[in-house]
């Protein structure tokens, strides 16, 4: 029975020592991923501003406990898709920053060769297999990599990164009976920030939790706070060994918050200052901050060093994406667009 | 008469159209984000909920629901923000909205109108997209794309007073292009296109924001001493060529400039027309200026290289007259 | 709770005597419907071997308690449509049995001026909005017309009827997140025939409970035994009354089985001869014409002379429909496409 | 050579294609029901179940699902069984198969086919349409659409072989034509038309089911002493049209058959070209023959008006040489 499956709200991580099974080294690592992110977002957004970046630009400032934690799960040879908001997702993967930069630069040294741009970070050697804009609409390519590996009996999980706004669109529907009619290893993350672009969750969606659509499909599901980042690890944890194990899909919600506009273009008529203001006050990443103060992992000295290695980190991401070159015309010719072009004669226009 | 931009135009038009009780708008982030480019921006405010419908995030839907409202008495105007979403909805437009009049004999009809957009600007490949060939292929649906403020206001006004669905094409970067709108409620009628500019050396048929550009080579052209004249066509289904065949049976000489990738796509046909309608009058080849025929390339560099400038327009016309 | 609004599977009518409500007339109202769509399914068959219907047929032989039953807890200004197995939706509403068999024949006197055939019989005055053959799709018009009725603050209620197989296309759950979005009154009515042409329902469907699939949507479903007319019916006039009181939609699940092929091309390689045998000893038709004589309603031979009626009926049809004229050419110039055709210089090919 | 039938090519193009442990097969009713138009009978119980995948009717997840297994290595073949429904999933073809290659800046491909049908038979205006000209008109996509056997099971082995996303065409109508094949595997090249009737008097430039009704247009001609050349492009992206060019300038007289609405089809570019390339050969306007530009009626005998026939064919080349 649907009801089965779905878990009550895990309660936010405020126990005396860390879970079991995390040793310091890797509590500094998510730590250190979560401020990456929030450095290279304030930077993103300062180089938007001074049209170093074009297009659009969609933040994760907010989000990072849950991308971090989620993407912790994940070994070598597991898959990533995820949304045009992707830097964080990059980022926990492990994408070069600098290559991320010169991306949003759009120069020949990003990820896809200037050719992407923000929403569309990828990196196919860490299985990364993109950032997509078209809402909702992913889910299917996850399920058929899910698919793909079953089929040539490899042990991947593919993880796949969605918004609220995107679960009322039928490609997620389609996405979750395929996954479960053929008991596919998918982690489905719910990022549930409360907002499709300006809209409302109880404006967009006929139940606003989420995690109970998977009853649909009989598919186990879980809501969880994706502002801890250790919770939502072990949520994350939980849902890949099921995959995994040949249990079949996962949907997890996790309950997060953006504090930035949707892009950059957002002005934020749909909710007020305060209400951002009083999330801002359970920040995640200060909240894990604190955390790692009180259980003695860090000194505020070790954190203050390594705060500052990633601005360090960014700044040079910049410069290096600053120098580097831009994309060559081939990228507007035919062997630009095919893996295999075909010369025709007369050719194709743009030839 | 009072100058305003193309945005406000399309507001004065909604507007006068929501008097209507009939008119409602459904859509993405019309309501209380303020709407996407504007053009919605205050209606959830005046209107209410049940009239300016925020939708979930499927265009599907959007369209399908429009369309079944449509059935029972109401004008609906939907809204896909960006016409690359509307490939999630091209079953419930072709399938659908265009059938339903003809293939149950008459019985009923769908007075919808859909309002999207195409454009670009650094948005890369899913983001840039026009498929207005695709839309004007397609019997039992009407197609407009007009250019100015003026054709903005007259042309939205026709299509949701016009029976049968129409697809409503606007453009991402035309929204502040300014032009006289007077402040009362006009219809420009759907399939007339407009002669916008007068010459006798060659002449450019175009539509959308290629009639901006145009123009613009036009007046550079014009001091070299080439007369350009323009038709915009406004309508791509029914096509109205009239104007462009009077004017190629005066110049003899034509340029095809449309905002899309050019094989199989609009400037196919245009061309194909003058050619077979023209042909005793044919001096030259008809030029078509056009996307280079890639995904969008993010990067600005590439992307300027990809679209179409004033001046790729100005050098096929002065090729087209060598 | 998702299971809350999920009632168990309805018993088959087998009470002593007829419900409370249902008058004889009534009871004969419903046999007669029944016997009309099978005949008029069987000359269908006939038509079509002897080539004076082509395309695809999809006949409602079995099914014909779900059609009438759900159909007769409609009233006038309420909505319908309903998918390319269309015929016995039709008859029940009353559609006129000439003008339909002429619509197969291809006559300009059908429903549809011989325009649309058997996928597509309307009758828009009866606010029977037609057939449709995209699977699913017109779920998100039946949606449309109960957002367009509340609006103008109009009692309507819409049913939509499709097939199990419809219940895993995006566009279901898009119509069903609208419809309980919105409170609108529209009861989707499933006929789960445990098939989708020839893939069975638990090869297609993640679950097979399918009106638990409402749960994703806090939508109230349920499942009903669509082989007894007056279990049907009861479930229908409940939905109906739901949605119209202003409480939003409902999902019917209606259990039902065809004799026949998906269509008149099917050789039925998916299931054997003795399948079909079994379930036809539960014929629909019949088990409800024993009830009425059990019940004392009818005598055999009250029963005898309605169907010989309507077997007079049926052959009128053919005989209308043969002696009619072919729909003219106007059909295929653009005055046949367009409400309003606007005449363009050069005209557009084909005037 | 043996002889057989359209079906019976592709048969055997696809158990060849099995023997690679990459292919599989996903779309509907292809397995227990045993296959809508015969194509892969059989292949479920010879190949099991993992891999003659029936999929629910979730045409959007046919070929998403098709794209994400391509990705990680398979060779998806996947199946809409009639081109109708892939409205439905053409946001997976167009905003993800064509631009995963491109917007990732080549660092990963789409190998997938997608097989479907045109075609048509009395069912009406939701059922009897061709989209050619919108798949032809995406860059990253490559069309293919062949007319014979042979074409059918060399095509069908170099799409599946290609790193691209394939759209192979067939038609429901030509499921019986036969032709010449020979039994062992071979490729025959995308992107390469085929002269298919040698002729002087006037250049046929067409493709899939067309050909057949070409070539029986020219045999009618024939015996009238007019000498009809046959070109059929066999891809529609990219678009070959050497050959075409080559007899045009031979003929200097065009007819283009496309089985689709005239206005913005396929036609209109293949027409477009030759005029554009072939302009100094011209010696008339160049006639195009297509369905009526209406939704496809179902009674027959207006179908018969709108659809293409022989005589059809035969009075656009007769008219095309006065
Ligand atoms: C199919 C489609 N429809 C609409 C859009 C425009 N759009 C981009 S993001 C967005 C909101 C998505 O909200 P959600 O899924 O909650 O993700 P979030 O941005 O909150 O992370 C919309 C409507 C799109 N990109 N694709
Ligand atoms: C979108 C779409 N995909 C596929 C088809 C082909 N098709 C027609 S009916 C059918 C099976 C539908 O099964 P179900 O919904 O269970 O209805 P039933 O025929 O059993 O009443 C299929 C696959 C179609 N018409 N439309
Ligand atoms: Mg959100
Ligand atoms: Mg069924």
């Amino acid at each position: 029975m649907p009801q089965d499956t779905a878990q009550p709200v895990a309660a936010v991580g405020d126990a005396p020592r860390p879970p079991d099974g995390t040793n310091p080294a890797l509590l500094m690592e998510l730590y250190r991923q979560m401020v990456l992110i929030r450095r290279f977002e304030e930077k993103c957004q300062e180089m938007y501003t001074k049209a170093k970046i074009g297009g659009f630009l969609h933040l994760y400032i907010g989000e990072e406990a849950t991308g971090v934690g989620a993407v912790s799960a994940l070994r070598e040879g597991d898959h990533i898709f995820t949304h045009y908001r992707d830097h964080g997702h990059a980022i926990a993967r492990g994408l070069d920053v600098n290559a991320l930069m010169a991306e949003l630069f759009g120069k020949v040294t990003g990820t896809g060769k200037g050719l992407g741009g923000s929403m569309h970070f990828a990196d196919a050697s860490k299985q990364f297999w993109g950032g997509y804009a078209l809402v909702g609409c992913h889910l299917l390519l996850a399920v058929g990599t899910a698919l793909g590996d079953t089929m040539q009996r490899k042990p991947g999980v593919t993880m796949v990164f969605f918004g609220d706004g995107a679960t009322n669109g039928g490609e997620f529907y389609e996405a979750l009976n395929f996954a479960q009619l053929w008991r596919l290893p998918v982690v489905f993350v719910c990022e549930n920030n409360l907002y499709a672009m300006g809209t409302p969750l109880e404006v967009h969606s006929s139940i606003t939790e989420i995690y109970r659509k998977a009853a649909a499909f009989d598919m186990r599901a879980e809501r969880v706070d994706g502002n801890d980042v250790l919770v939502m690890r072990e949520a994350a944890l939980r849902a890949v060994e099921h995959a995994r194990s040949g249990q079949g899909p996962v949907l997890l919600e996790a309950m997060t918050y953006r504090f930035r506009g949707h892009s950059a273009q957002d002005v934020q008529k749909y909710r007020s200052k305060d209400d951002v203001e009083r999330r801002r006050s359970n920040d995640p990443i200060e909240v894990f901050r604190r955390q790692l103060l009180a259980w003695g992992v860090a000194s505020t000295t070790d954190l203050r060093t390594l705060e500052h290695t990633i601005d360090e980190q960014v700044e040079a991401a910049v410069q290096f994406a600053e120098a580097s070159d831009e994309p060559g015309v081939e990228w507007i010719r035919q062997s630009g667009v095919y893996a295999a072009a075909i010369a025709v004669d007369p050719p194709i226009h743009g030839e | 008469m009072p100058v305003i931009t193309v945005r406000e135009a399309l507001r004065q038009a909604l507007h006068e159209l929501m008097q209507d009780e009939r008119v409602f708008i459904i859509g993405e982030d019309i309501g209380h984000y303020g709407s996407t480019y504007g053009v919605t921006a205050g209606f959830l405010e005046q209107y209410g909920p049940e009239r300016i419908r925020d939708a979930p995030i499927a265009e599907a839907g959007i369209v399908g629901l429009a369309i079944g409202a449509a059935l029972v008495g109401m004008r609906p105007i939907a809204e896909i923000m960006s016409v690359n979403f509307s490939l999630l909805a091209f079953d419930q437009l072709i399938n659908h909205a265009a059938k339903i009049y003809s293939m149950f004999g008459g019985q009923m009809h769908v007075p919808m109108v859909l309002r999207t957009t195409n454009g670009w600007t650094q948005l890369s490949a899913t983001h840039s997209q026009s498929f207005d060939v695709m839309f004007a292929h397609v019997p039992g649906l009407k197609v407009v794309a007009p250019a100015t403020p003026y054709d903005m206001k007259g042309l939205l006004r026709a299509s949701v007073a016009d029976p049968d669905p129409v697809i409503f094409i606007e453009h991402t970067l035309m929204y502040t292009v300014k032009g006289e709108v007077p402040d009362e409620p006009y219809e420009v009628p759907i399939g007339r296109s407009a002669l916008v500019r007068e010459g006798r050396h060659v002449t450019v048929v175009t539509y959308s924001r290629m009639v901006h550009l145009s123009l613009q080579a036009a007046e550079l052209l014009s001091r070299e001493g080439i007369e350009v004249e323009i038709v915009d066509l406004r309508t791509l289904r029914p096509l109205d060529m009239s104007l462009a065949l009077a004017s190629f049976k005066k110049t003899g000489r034509g340029v095809v400039v449309t905002e899309d990738w050019q094989s199989f796509g609009t400037s196919a046909e245009i061309a194909a027309r003058l050619y077979e309608y023209g042909f005793d009058y044919l001096d030259a080849p008809i030029a078509r200026v056009n996307f280079k025929e890639v995904p969008m390339p993010y990067s600005k560099n590439l992307e300027l290289k990809t679209v179409i400038t004033v001046d790729r327009i100005a050098t096929a016309i002065r090729d087209a007259l060598t």
